[in-house]
């Protein structure tokens, strides 16, 4: 005979508003086995859960069933109040009567009467609820960081500095990720290359990190503590043991018309490169798609004049097979091209450049080595329009967010032209100047006090090319929504910040689920932003949506603590809700009778072939066995096994039969 | 010899008749009859739908279910403004049962909805494309600046006609009568349209702005497919000329016009000598 | 007379289904309170039994959810219940059980909205078809002895 | 009481059902189905066939169905209460067209029924039940009813025996009270006796074996290897066991359907694998041939010896419903032929 | 049948096999199964169109098994019933000899189960006319006559589970009907006890049924319950394109494709 104390929250009003809590506590209290029952304000408050407590002293209880919010928001509270008290966390149940009840009905006395079904349907998976352990799983501690941006690199860096191994994969050549190609950076227009290079070298030079560039995640395998990550490290055709990083091979190299993707386009870059002068590893890779050689079978130049005889063209692909213990997936975004924007000219004309590329123009690495100069002629623009919100909160256009970084950055584009061309004249065409972060108002009226750039509110209608000129059509609302023309030299757009493409792919490789617009999910929007619903994966960065380089960097450090902290200790302990097959005494010793569907079902091969042996050591039979630290529990063998065999402990077949039982008889 | 419904619309029996006589012109031309919709009524334009929703509803529904009683597969419907109006009409009450039913009883007649309604460019697309090649006596070589003002190519979701930003199926038609199409910047924008009227100085600027812009790109001649646009930039040329502060001779005629001339129809029958602003070209 | 009020029970996934119901709770978006929800851990745990023994103990209708195809938190649980729906619906229509009073959907935790959408309309179209009258009489268990054969 | 002999003409058969029928009692006679000839309650006279030597399944059901709620029960908090078997509500059952062997095995199963304690269900339906026998024309090669004491004519067991003569007519054999009851409701329909014989208006069933000696055979042979030769086909399916008129294991189930529901019988059979499984999962009879073993010692060395019935009365349906062919009348003629040990 | 002896004998002689399961004349013209484990049992051996039972059913029972190595007369409904069996790891191809019976009658030796299973090949599942003529006139019924239909055959039932014993692919020493904990189905044979019964039983054989029709044959009231697996059959063909059992490829329930077909999923 269980002893079930029942616990009915008020939820402040949130549930007593709707449900009539008092009756509900007294109907549970004459359910069979209810040895208790009681209605609070705050279950979930101190003084609630010490009322938990105290009755499971009193009653001495055998199950707890608190009727309140959402188990996949205060389960763990209450088993672990239950488990303080002496009781099994695992005889505590949570019935959800705030939001599959009271906040999406009327008050009324159905909506009570619903209340009393889902705590009877508890109270009798109580009954079938046993006491279970934790599952003690050993932990790998190294950890895998996926994107080797500025929120990889600082993941890295924290990480390594706790003492673990990581090992960080960058997809291009070099890691820098988006901020390598920033010129200055808001607020305090210090210049991005002197802040990031440091912190590369010291990722190349950290003991603890491992550098894989030009290289991808291939697949995933295994579950929080135990993970198999599979990297392909694609063949750079250069061995960078013996490479120097001279330059002479992309000086000599002849295909030199190849976009760098570094320079957004703006400049070329040859077959075999490095994508920017501070790149690190300071090596360059042959870009296969695009050389010579790998076309047509001729040239070779590069092997040539290569005093370190590095150039080796048959290297091939190699998939390196590592045990991590967590990731940190940090993959950064990417901008949407000028090609988006039919009514800016679909990306024909040459002066409507992104803001991106307008970073590569201002910096000094860059192609026109800092000054702001027109990608058509090359001639200073004597005026530049800068468009704000280029396809960000754009319902039309499928965006509908705010990019977060557009506003900051533009202010800094207009600062920096007007540093550069005294003369200039510039036009920020805005909704509104979001500029929430620290300093960053103040910044962005210096540019409009200081740099004189002229702010007008309203939106840019049209862009058409005339006689060489830029014609910008747009309306000035705070001028009575007059229209504005301009006549400009250059037109930037400070064009929406989306998920990067083929991020959809990574994340089913992950097992992590992504938003509408392909950016990776957290697994609670205020609660655990740098965790997913897969234990050991964490996100860091803009990958989880768009963000600057301050939160960038501290939800770094935040994943980073996350995965030290899953690193603390030796073993990590799992819940126990996992896949076991019965055990009956001999000559049966199962219901099992090794039929082997299971196994091809478990998407974990969880499930492996155990030989019940005779003393002599000849096989009696072949049964099927879970590995606890494999099952993640999903109970997709429970539901498939024809003997029924296999049960999910938390989930077993007693427990859902008896709920749906209990739901459907009053 | 192919019938195909017509409804001319109030303009194209009115202020725009040359545009009504060079599409039955160019449709004999290319063997296509059009027979107009019996007791056709007006579609109701801008002012029905500021009005009165159902009346914006069941005037072109009278239309479309008259042609549906005279068995009428497809019909042209050469006025962008007509044009717009039947579609969106047609496509609200596929979409809105009980609005069917009620405008059903509102113009008492059976309205099913099935008639497929085409603009001039899309008949042509369909039926005068592959024969015009081989009809044209004189090429029509001419820089042509083809200007799609508003109601042809929006609202696109109902309409799904071209390019909403920078439509180009004028401009085809015109290069395979042997125009050169200009690139240009205005092709969709305001001519001022209603305040023709009202507010001929606005329309002034606005109108001033398109024509500025074809004739500095050096238009021979601006193509048009809407009797509103027609009027706007042709019959309110001075007061395009006082905005520009400049003479301006550069014709304004009709897509039909420009392929009737290339097919060697005379002028009077292309109603030509009916502009304001002397068409010079031939 | 007062209308006929279906008993419905859900069967819905933790991980997408369950949090989508969630959702439509801190939205506050109401829907009818004839659904009840059974939590399992993923769609390939419903057990096809679960959805007779619901009729056979007097549900009306019966909604299945979980999350889209590729969103599985296991992978692969909705891919398998996918199959095994479409083989039991098929043999369920052949023993003639009305398939039209079980909804089969895919919610996503994000899709609240949809959620309270099946539920109303689910709800809907049961209160039309009325009390599952043929499977009650079948399962009317305090009176149906059998005498003869 | 000593049996009346009548003459029954064929014609007023259907009369005398009428009467019966009318008189309120439910009537139960073999009726030709899809696949099978069973037991049903029936209303007219031409829904019953003759056209069968027995009914795939026995007549026990009258009292012993499939299926049997018990009682009914409810759970509040504190206390349960039962709603026991509504014992006045049995009907009063005429059982039409019942063979001799079928009437002669509702003693063996009332014996089980009664040997300890009144199954009070049981009875209560065995009381209110008349047969009416029909004698048999016809047997096919699974019948030995005479091997196990019986005969196609036996009136042991039923209320009024019929047996048709060379004439159509029929011998009506009054051998109960009951029959008497049945024959007070149309006296007019029983006539004087007539001249004819009534063995020779019986099927021939020629005797295999003594059952008498089976006993022996079967005690001394417990542990010989004939079992396992005779049960190597045997599939452990429970067809022979619910078909036969004289088994009578049950299994008893509750049925909870949240606060309310009922206790209900079951049919049972020995020859379920899981039939004596123990909690621990231990099973004395895991192999079939011990089962196979059970099931011929219980009828004919158990019962003998436990409640002095013989618990076979040679039917021959197990064998015929048998989806192996477990034909039990040769495996008997195996056991007689075994050395007297 | 001669050939078939002979080759049973020779076996049996060489002590290769320790029993050959096949047919023997049965009571009144019906056959049945015999173990034959000497020359005197193999005479006794027949094959007539009567011999309907699938002998696959003994492979799995611990009592045959202790008889020793078997030779086994297979007919195409036995074959199939061993491969589906190998590929469920029930079987192993060294524990058995197989003495085919190609539909002339003739005897073909199979050495391996693959051979088995490519000798299938050309013999595919198909029901014939007048199993598709009652599949679709139960199909055509509305939704209430299908279920008055099956609701008056199943009403016959008395559970005595000979169509679960008689199925070469119902070898669960514990079945799922005898789980009490929680008790899936119930014991009691009335309507909802048959109807949840035979429900799982096709469920249970779904991708798995080889159509050999023993249940049918062996239910004591006739029932037509072989439809319903048929009619898992058909699902499993149309849908899933699996057509007969295979070694390899993986068993319907136990696989998937992402692209799945279906039309009622919301």
């Amino acid at each position: 005979m269980s002893r079930i104390g029942v616990f009915v929250c008020h939820c402040g009003e949130n549930i007593s508003a709707t449900v009539d809590v008092e009756k509900v506590a007294q109907v549970a209290g004459e359910m069979g086995d209810v040895a208790f029952s009681l209605d609070y304000k705050y279950m979930c408050s101190e003084p609630g859960q010490a009322l938990v407590q105290q009755a499971i002293k009193d009653h001495n209880l055998t199950g707890v069933v608190v009727s309140a919010c959402s188990p996949r928001m205060h389960e763990p509270t209450f088993r672990k109040a239950s488990a303080d008290a002496g009781l099994n966390p695992y005889m505590c149940e949570m019935a959800n009567i705030r939001e599959h009840c009271s906040w999406v009905h009327e008050r009324s006395e159905e909506t009570t009467e619903k209340a009393i079904d889902l705590v009877r349907m508890m109270v009798e998976k109580v009954k079938y609820d046993k006491p279970l352990e934790p599952i003690k799983v050993p932990i790998t501690k190294t950890a895998l960081v996926i994107g080797g941006g500025i929120a990889g690199i600082q993941t890295s860096l924290d990480i390594a500095n706790c003492g673990h191994k990581v090992i960080l994969v960058e997809k291009e050549p070099s890691i820098g990720g988006h901020m390598a190609q920033l010129s200055e950076t808001f607020p305090t227009l210090d210049c991005s290359q002197c802040i990031l290079s440091p912190r590369m070298v010291e990722v190349a030079q950290h003991p603890n990190i491992t550098l894989m560039t030009y290289s991808e995640l291939e697949s995933l395998e295994g579950y929080i503590g135990n993970f198999t990550a599979k990297i392909r490290k694609k063949a750079k055709s250069v061995d960078h043991s013996k490479c120097t990083g001279c330059g002479d091979c992309w000086n000599k190299c002849p295909s030199k018309k190849i976009p760098s993707e570094f320079n957004a386009g703006l400049e070329n870059r040859t077959a075999i490169y490095t994508p920017f002068p501070q790149a690190v590893p300071n090596k360059p890779v042959i870009d296969k798609a695009n050389c010579t050689y790998y076309k047509t079978g001729k040239c070779k130049i590069c092997e040539k004049f290569c005093k370190a005889g590095a150039i080796e063209y048959d290297l091939e692909d190699e998939i390196v097979e590592i045990p991590v213990g967590a990731l940190v997936i940090t993959t950064g975004f990417q901008v949407k091209g000028t090609d988006f924007f039919p009514e800016y000219g679909y990306g024909q004309y040459k002066d409507v450049i992104t803001g991106l590329q307008f970073e590569r123009l201002a910096s000094a690495s860059g192609p026109t080595l800092g000054e702001i100069r027109r990608p058509s002629d090359g001639k200073v623009p004597e005026k530049i329009v800068f468009i704000a919100c280029a396809g960000s909160r754009d319902e039309a256009k499928g965006i509908p967010y705010c990019s977060k970084i557009c506003c900051m950055y533009t202010a800094k584009h207009a600062m920096l032209y007007q540093h550069k061309v005294h003369t200039g004249k510039s036009y920020v065409f805005y909704m509104d100047i979001r500029s929430g972060g620290k300093n960053y108002e103040e910044f962005v009226r210096r540019a409009i006090e200081e740099d004189k750039v002229n702010y007008v509110r309203g939106r840019v209608s049209t862009v058409y090319e005339k006689n060489g000129k830029l014609i910008v059509k747009g309306a000035d609302t705070l001028m009575g929504g007059q229209p504005v023309e301009i006549e400009a030299d250059m037109v930037v757009l400070a064009t929406a910040s989306v998920s990067r493409c083929g991020s959809e792919d990574l994340a089913q490789k992950l097992h992590i689920s992504y938003d509408a617009y392909k950016f990776f999910a957290e697994a609670h929007p205020k609660l655990k932003p740098v965790e997913t619903n897969t234990a050991g994966i964490f996100l860091a960065g803009a990958c989880q949506a768009p963000k600057d380089i301050p939160e960038s960097v501290s939800m770094a450090s935040g994943a980073a603590v996350k995965v030290a902290g899953l690193f603390s200790k030796d073993e990590m302990s799992r819940e126990p809700i996992i896949a076991v097959v019965n055990r009956m005494a001999p000559p049966q010793f199962s219901s099992c009778v090794g039929c082997f569907l299971c196994q091809t079902a478990c998407p974990y091969n969880a499930i492996e072939r155990e030989e019940i042996k005779d003393r002599n050591g000849n096989v009696l039979k072949t049964l099927a066995k879970v590995n606890p630290g494999l099952c993640q529990g999903c109970g997709t063998c429970v539901a498939f096994c024809r003997t029924k065999s296999i049960d999910i402990q938390g989930f077993t077949n007693e427990q859902m039969y008896s709920e749906v039982m209990a739901l459907l008889n009053a | 010899m192919m019938t195909l419904g017509f409804y001319p619309g109030c303009s194209l029996t009115g202020s725009s008749r040359e545009y009504a006589e060079s599409v039955v012109a160019i449709s004999e031309a290319i063997g296509i009859e059009l027979k107009q919709i019996p007791d056709w009524n007006c579609c109701g334009a801008t002012a029905a739908h500021n009005l009165d929703k159902e009346l914006s509803l069941s005037l072109p529904a009278r239309i479309l279910a008259l042609a549906e009683k005279e068995g009428m597969e497809e019909i042209v419907v050469p006025c962008a403004a007509c044009y717009s109006r039947l579609t969106v009409a047609q496509h609200e009450l596929n979409h809105d049962e009980e609005m069917k039913t009620k405008v059903s009883s509102i113009i008492n007649m059976p309205y099913k909805g099935t008639v497929r309604i085409m603009n001039v460019i899309q008949m042509l697309q369909k039926y005068a494309v592959d024969k015009l090649t081989d009809l044209i006596k004189k090429p029509f070589e001419y820089k042509a600046a083809c200007y799609y003002g508003c109601l042809l190519v929006r609202p696109h979701e109902i309409l799904q006609f071209d390019r909403v930003e920078n439509p180009q199926t004028m401009d085809v038609i015109m290069s395979q009568i042997g125009a050169k199409p200009l690139d240009w910047a205005f092709k969709t924008e305001c001519c001022g349209a209603g305040f023709s009227v009202s507010q001929t100085k606005i329309v002034g600027k606005l109108s001033g702005k398109i024509v500025g812009d074809a004739v500095d790109r050096g238009a021979d001649v601006i193509i048009v497919a809407c009797p509103m646009c027609h009027s706007n930039l042709d019959m309110r040329r001075p007061q395009i000329e006082t905005y520009l502060q400049r003479k301006v001779q550069t014709p304004v005629i009709y897509i039909t016009q420009a392929i009737g001339l290339a097919l060697g129809i005379s002028r009077e029958k292309l109603g030509l000598q009916r502009h304001f602003v002397p068409v010079k070209i031939s | 007379m007062t209308e006929f009020e279906p008993k419905i029970v859900a069967f819905v996934c933790n991980w997408c289904t369950y949090a989508g119901a969630d959702l439509t709770g801190t939205s506050r978006i109401k829907y009818a309170t004839n659904v009840k929800l059974v939590r399992f851990p993923c769609t390939g745990r419903i057990d096809f039994m679960l959805l007779l023994k619901a009729f056979g103990e007097g549900a009306d209708g019966i909604i299945i959810s979980g999350c889209h195809p590729n969103d599985c938190h296991y992978t692969s649980g909705n891919f398998h219940a996918r199959r095994r729906w479409i083989m039991f619906r098929g043999l369920l229509n052949f023993l003639g059980i009305d398939t039209r009073r079980i909804q089969f959907s895919w919610v996503s935790a994000a899709e609240g909205g949809k959620w309270a959408d099946i539920v109303n309309s689910t709800v809907k179209s049961v209160r039309e078809l009325g009390p599952y009258n043929d499977y009650k009489k079948v399962a009317d268990f305090l009176e149906t002895e059998v005498t003869n054969g | 009481m000593t049996i009346e002999k009548y003459l029954v003409k064929s014609a007023s058969l259907s009369a005398l059902f009428d009467k019966i029928k009318a008189s309120g009692k439910v009537v139960q006679a073999p009726v030709k189905k899809a696949h099978t000839v069973d037991f049903m309650p029936v209303n007219a006279f031409n829904e019953i066939t003759d056209d069968y030597i027995v009914t795939t399944q026995s007549a026990k059901s009258v009292a012993f169905p499939r299926v049997e709620k018990l009682f009914k029960y409810t759970k509040a908090k504190k206390e349960v209460t039962i709603a026991d078997y509504a014992i006045n509500t049995i009907p009063e059952v005429v059982m039409w067209g019942v063979r001799p062997c079928d009437a002669a095995g509702v003693s063996p199963l009332n014996a089980i029924f009664t040997w300890d304690v009144d199954d009070v269900i049981f009875t209560t339906k065995l009381k209110r039940t008349t047969f009416i026998g029909f004698s048999c024309q016809k047997s096919d090669a699974c019948c030995f009813c005479t091997s196990v004491g019986g005969n196609p004519g036996a009136t042991a067991g039923s209320d009024i025996l019929m047996t048709k003569l060379s004439s159509g007519n029929y011998l009506a054999e009054i051998i109960t009270e009951k029959g008497k009851a049945i024959q007070v409701l149309a006296p007019e329909f029983f006539e004087e006796t007539p001249s004819e014989e009534k063995e020779k208006n019986l099927a021939q069933v020629p005797i295999q074996f003594n059952y008498l000696e089976i006993k022996e055979k079967v005690d001394a042979y417990f542990e010989s290897d004939i079992w396992k030769a005779q049960a190597q086909r045997c599939i452990s399916c429970g067809t022979c066991a619910f078909v036969c008129p004289t088994c009578a294991c049950f299994d008893i189930q509750d049925e909870n359907h949240g606060k309310v529901g009922q206790r209900i019988r079951n049919w049972d059979s020995c020859c379920f694998s899981q039939f004596t499984i123990h909690t621990s999962g231990h099973n004395p009879r895991e192999s079939q041939d011990r089962r196979w073993r059970q099931r011929i010692n219980h009828k004919f060395s158990i019962m003998p010896d436990r409640i002095n019935a013989y618990g076979c009365i040679g039917c021959g349906r197990c064998s015929r419903a048998c989806p192996v062919d477990m034909n039990i009348m040769e495996h008997l003629i195996g056991i007689s032929q075994l050395a007297k040990k | 049948m001669v050939d078939i002896k002979k080759k049973a004998n020779e076996l049996l002689a060489a002590n290769a096999v320790q029993v050959v399961i096949g047919f023997e004349e049965g009571t009144s013209g019906k056959s049945r199964a015999i173990f034959a484990q000497d020359a005197a049992g193999v005479d006794k051996l027949i094959f007539n169109s009567q011999c309907v039972l699938n002998l696959a059913v003994y492979l799995t029972k611990h009592e045959i098994k202790k008889l020793g190595k078997p030779a086994i007369i297979a007919p195409l409904p036995v074959m199939r019933a061993i491969i589906q069996l190998a590929s469920e790891f029930q079987i192993k191809e060294s524990e058995m000899a197989v003495l085919g019976v190609s539909p002339e009658g003739k005897l073909v030796e199979f050495q391996t189960f693959a051979a088995i299973e490519s000798y299938l090949k050309d013999f595919k599942i198909a029901m014939d006319e007048k199993e598709k003529e009652i599949l679709a006139k139960i199909s055509n019924m509305s939704l209430s006559e299908r279920f008055d239909f099956w609701m008056q055959e199943l009403g016959e039932c008395f559970k005595c589970y000979a169509c679960r014993a008689a199925c070469p692919m119902c070898y669960c020493h514990k079945c799922a009907v005898e789980q009490n904990k929680p008790q899936w189905i119930p014991v009691a044979a009335n309507n909802l006890g048959n109807l949840e019964w035979h429900a799982m039983r096709a469920m249970h054989l779904a991708g798995r049924c080889v159509n050999c029709d023993a249940c049918h044959n062996a239910c004591p009231k006739g029932i037509p319950l072989n439809f319903l697996t048929k009619l898992m059959m058909v699902d499993a063909k149309e849908i899933f394109g699996q057509d007969g059992p295979s070694l390899k490829d993986g068993h319907l329930l136990s696989t998937f494709k992402p692209n799945d077909k279906e039309n009622f999923i919301r």
